[in-house]
């Protein structure tokens, strides 16, 4: 079965939730990931939504960490910072968290890329942290994505706006940080796991017909290799049927937001109530 | 606070019109902070503001959108305490780009925080206490580029915390499900920071879908999310967040947003938007005529399907 | 009209009460008061019970902080935390608090009375605060009720388990509390307020046929005195009609709880329900 | 937190019995919080651990009732954490004053707050922050007597400010109106400080009136105070305040709290009261049937004359 790159990146996602996981995510394939894996392998993974929601079962596409889809069928609306709270107390297994750098310890920038400039005038600001760095704190392992590119896998960036490992061996914990740290780094052409003693990226495992050397090619500094790389495995049929039913419009996996007219857009969800309602039938 | 601040929150009827509500208390050089967390946007609210030109603002927020975005592309902003400034899906926060790599329309400073800790920094400020410790921003740059975040040992157990500064803006605008005259408010759905900037301001203006009678918020008490006593007035003000959504009321008009944030991409663009969006209209009323009553009523009628308000 | 001491205490807690005002009531006379000063002067009052129940307006008698008349007809439901916390934040203006002894400060001990004991060993052993020490600490104005004999209003209170003015003049500022402190102190005898320099309490009123060197035998200081000592107005007709359908189980102006069976407090109940609703039509 | 414990949060059906969720997490010498407040006390919870003597127990509350005075007249506390023990209008908790005056049944420790303060240090516990700022107990003794409330400059205005430590105690049992097998709990009314002692403790035991659906939680998602990853253990125990009341379900039985307290006067009286009402049973259904549900039921019948559930 044919897939898209965005596909395959929604069923890595998915790869890295086991059932009963709490899981912070924001919206696009990470909330795609965590909707897959409830409907396949982790019915009683619980995904909580930034604004103050718990576990909802949208029947539609979530399109905002607080659009309205974030209160469907959930077990609790509450508050953003009780929500922080929870995840602070240690409640929350994953965290999924973007950026646009990230370096060999798992640190991220989304903040500010500084170029030619500093952080108060920088060559190209991002949106800041949002609920990044808290999430990098707290969460027992997070989940990074972030696409494959020289100028984005640093040795050090530039901000660490959500903390990885800092320095790598015991920095974090030294730090008082109360989360696990980064679990894995998703990446368009492949998934990097961390040394257990030294915190470091290595490369364990590439996307179908992605070769090691490419993967090289695109980190700037000296890349750790796993002794057997893996090949990601490639979606199921089963994950990619339902991720097409969860974004039927394409949204997230065929960037077709800019093709999206007012009336074929209400039809999108006049029809999604009912095919995503057919599939939350199972978990319920 | 002053007499005249307490006479407002003891006041009977709070209610006035968004107008009157943003002259009243939104004056230059204020600070302010609105209600929403990716949806649910204070959106009519900023458009006021803008119509009434208030400067020199300090923008208090966790993830502002169109009251970041707008303010500062506006030309409104001295100052922001944030996390983030963004649309999400739809699009990029262009005007805050603008302001901080171009410094246009001119240069904003910037204190930046995480989420969770601009709820924490509410948190104290509804608490009336100075501080709160957090196990957030330990590690990482925050603290670096922003010396209000400060660490202590832990005097308990010596363990770092991080500790961030109560925030107590002079503003807030909140906006609710429905609310009484009297200012008490409620929320069915998430609430994200909410009934701590309510508290923690100086003056707080409750904007709501509906304005009910008291009867009705005593029915289900426990909805009321921000009582009387915290608030200063009250402005009905049906379909506030459009674009956004607002839970139980009305969906997503993604595709609109979309629209206006392509418009955004461009200085050129957005200042076109402000005259044709904005400053044609004496009130929100105006644009939403614009957008047209029958898409509104598409967007509410579709949000029935999938969250029904129990109300 | 005849009275009880208790339905005068009733009255006087109620003539401490402005219209508007938001008040951190305890049960019994204080709440008796704020209901009868709701009812006919102060239509606007909200009444905030500890557990939790904001501007309850219940069709019988409030049989404890949490009981089930606390959530009747309020306007808001919440956390004990969360009210203590708007307490705090300065939006209560009057708080009721008693104790065992008082001293001219206006410090209150609901502690221990340590006789030839101490504190962990004392002679008398007394509930301890619960929310005293924070009513007093944040509210705008306290008012204290107590009886008066010559062993509960001392020099110095045994342990302050509620700030008054602590010792006087700007100590209670120096030490940090929100609060206004101790606006009255209403006993069965007369009403003591405070000087607004010295922070030392003096007599203000007696109740009628009450005479000052009654009232000073009964201080253990050097009690100083009004120039014009007020007679404490009795209670009205109207405050007394409202008292006695409120408690008309005398529960707290009788005394009545020894003598109360279960069908007569069931029977009690019923009658309540339609009685005080005609009357709280008027302020709805 | 060893596997063990996680393994009890993550599972799917929490039911048990009463008996099996006291004898499962509470240990000897562990440390204990009861949910209520001047009303909706853990009765039924308080007579299974004295059923079961359950020794040298670390009590942690703000106002405990039976929880507090009985477990104390009982023997079983060793050291209490607590802001106040009474039973208000129907009595005084004679038990806790025999421990402190006398030393009967034996002398326990005192750790004294104020309510506030119990909430913010369980507030604290809640948010894994090792203490909380407050304004309340400055000035008093109570910082005299208890070395663990502290005093410090606040960092950013120099103002004065007491700290209280975060309490995270090994067991909560909170009493709430409804929950499903996961643990969603929800409650109609006050909360008292109940959903912070939920996930400040390391178990959570939720006892409700009534067990119901997930579908039944998800149709009113405001009322969730405790989420399901907080809970170790659901029992379904109505009545289980008896004689105090519950919110929407029953009223206060004054008249049989009078007569137990008139019991409680003395040693004698209290112990042959555990005689009669506690170890004459296996459950708290024997104390049910021995108070009559003829009598249960008319306190239901009674609370929806004046509070009706609109679940």
């Amino acid at each position: 079965m044919d897939y898209s790159l965005q596909e395959l990146l929604v069923a890595a996602s998915a790869a890295e939730i086991k059932d009963g996981d709490v899981i912070f995510a924001g919206v696009g394939v990470p909330t795609l990931g965590a909707l897959v894996a409830k409907l396949t392998t982790a019915p009683n993974a619980i995904i909580a939504m930034e604004s103050g929601s718990i576990g909802p079962q949208p029947y539609r596409v979530i399109l905002g960490i607080g659009d309205n889809p974030c209160v469907e069928n959930c077990i609790c609306t509450t508050s953003l910072w009780r929500l922080f709270s929870d995840q602070q107390r240690g409640y929350f297994d994953v965290g999924m968290v973007g950026g646009a750098q990230v370096d060999k310890y798992g640190n991220l920038n989304s903040t500010a890329i500084f170029g030619k400039g500093s952080y108060t005038r920088p060559a190209s600001r991002l949106p800041g942290s949002g609920g990044a760095n808290d999430i990098a704190s707290s969460a027992k392992r997070t989940i990074i994505t972030i696409p494959l590119q020289r100028r984005r896998f640093l040795e050090r960036v530039d901000y660490i706006t959500s903390p990885g490992y800092l320095d790598g061996y015991d920095a974090r914990e030294r730090a008082g940080l109360p989360g696990g740290g980064p679990a894995a780094i998703i990446t368009n052409k492949c998934v990097f796991r961390f040394d257990p003693v030294t915190k470091e990226a290595y490369l364990y495992s590439v996307h179908p017909g992605v070769t090691v050397e490419e993967v090289k090619a695109e980190v700037s500094w000296d890349l750790k290799v796993a002794e057997d790389v893996k090949v990601t495995p490639p979606p199921t049929e089963e994950q990619l049927r339902i991720t097409r039913i969860l974004d039927a419009g394409g949204i997230y996996t065929q960037g077709n937001l800019k093709n999206l007219t007012f009336d074929k857009y209400i039809n999108m969800l006049e029809e999604s109530y009912e095919s995503l309602k057919e599939i939350f039938k199972g978990v319920r | 606070m002053s007499v005249v601040e307490i006479d407002w929150k003891k006041k009977n009827d709070k209610r006035m019109t968004l107008k009157e509500a943003i002259s009243t208390f939104v004056k230059e050089g204020c600070s302010i902070i609105f209600s929403g967390m990716g949806g649910a946007q204070c959106v009519a609210q900023t458009y006021e503001i803008i119509r009434q030109g208030v400067k020199n603002l300090t923008l208090i927020g966790d993830s502002p959108c169109e009251c970041g975005d707008m303010l500062i592309g506006a030309g409104l902003v001295k100052r922001a305490e944030i996390a983030w400034c963004s649309y999400a899906v739809a699009g990029l926060g262009n005007n805050f780009r603008r302001a901080i790599e171009e410094g246009i329309p001119h240069p904003i400073e910037l204190e930046e925080y995480s989420n969770y800790t601009i709820g924490l920094r509410l948190l104290a400020g509804a608490l009336n206490i100075p501080f709160m410790p957090t196990k957030s921003l330990l590690g990482s740059d925050l603290p670096v580029y922003n010396k209000m975040i400060k660490e202590m040992e832990d005097p308990y157990s010596g363990e770092r915390v991080a500790l961030v500064p109560a925030a107590n803006p002079d503003v807030a605008i909140v906006h609710v499900s429905r609310a009484d005259q009297k200012g008490n408010a409620q929320i069915e759905g998430f609430s994200s920071n909410a009934e701590n900037m309510a508290r923690a301001a100086k003056h707080t203006i409750i904007t709501c879908e509906e304005i009910v009678s008291t009867e009705e918020i005593m029915r289900y008490p426990n909805l009321t999310i921000i009582p009387q006593y915290a608030v200063d007035a009250v402005v009905e003000l049906p379909y506030a967040c459009h674009p956004w959504n607002f839970p139980y009321a009305y969906a997503y008009d993604i595709t609109f947003h979309a629209m206006q944030l392509e418009a955004f991409k461009t200085r050129e663009g957005f200042l076109k938007w402000l005259d044709e969006w904005c400053f044609a209209f004496d009130s929100w009323e105006g644009y939403l005529e614009k957008v047209g009553y029958g898409r509104l009523d598409k967007l509410r009628r579709i949000e029935r399907r999938f969250t029904r308000s129990s109300l």
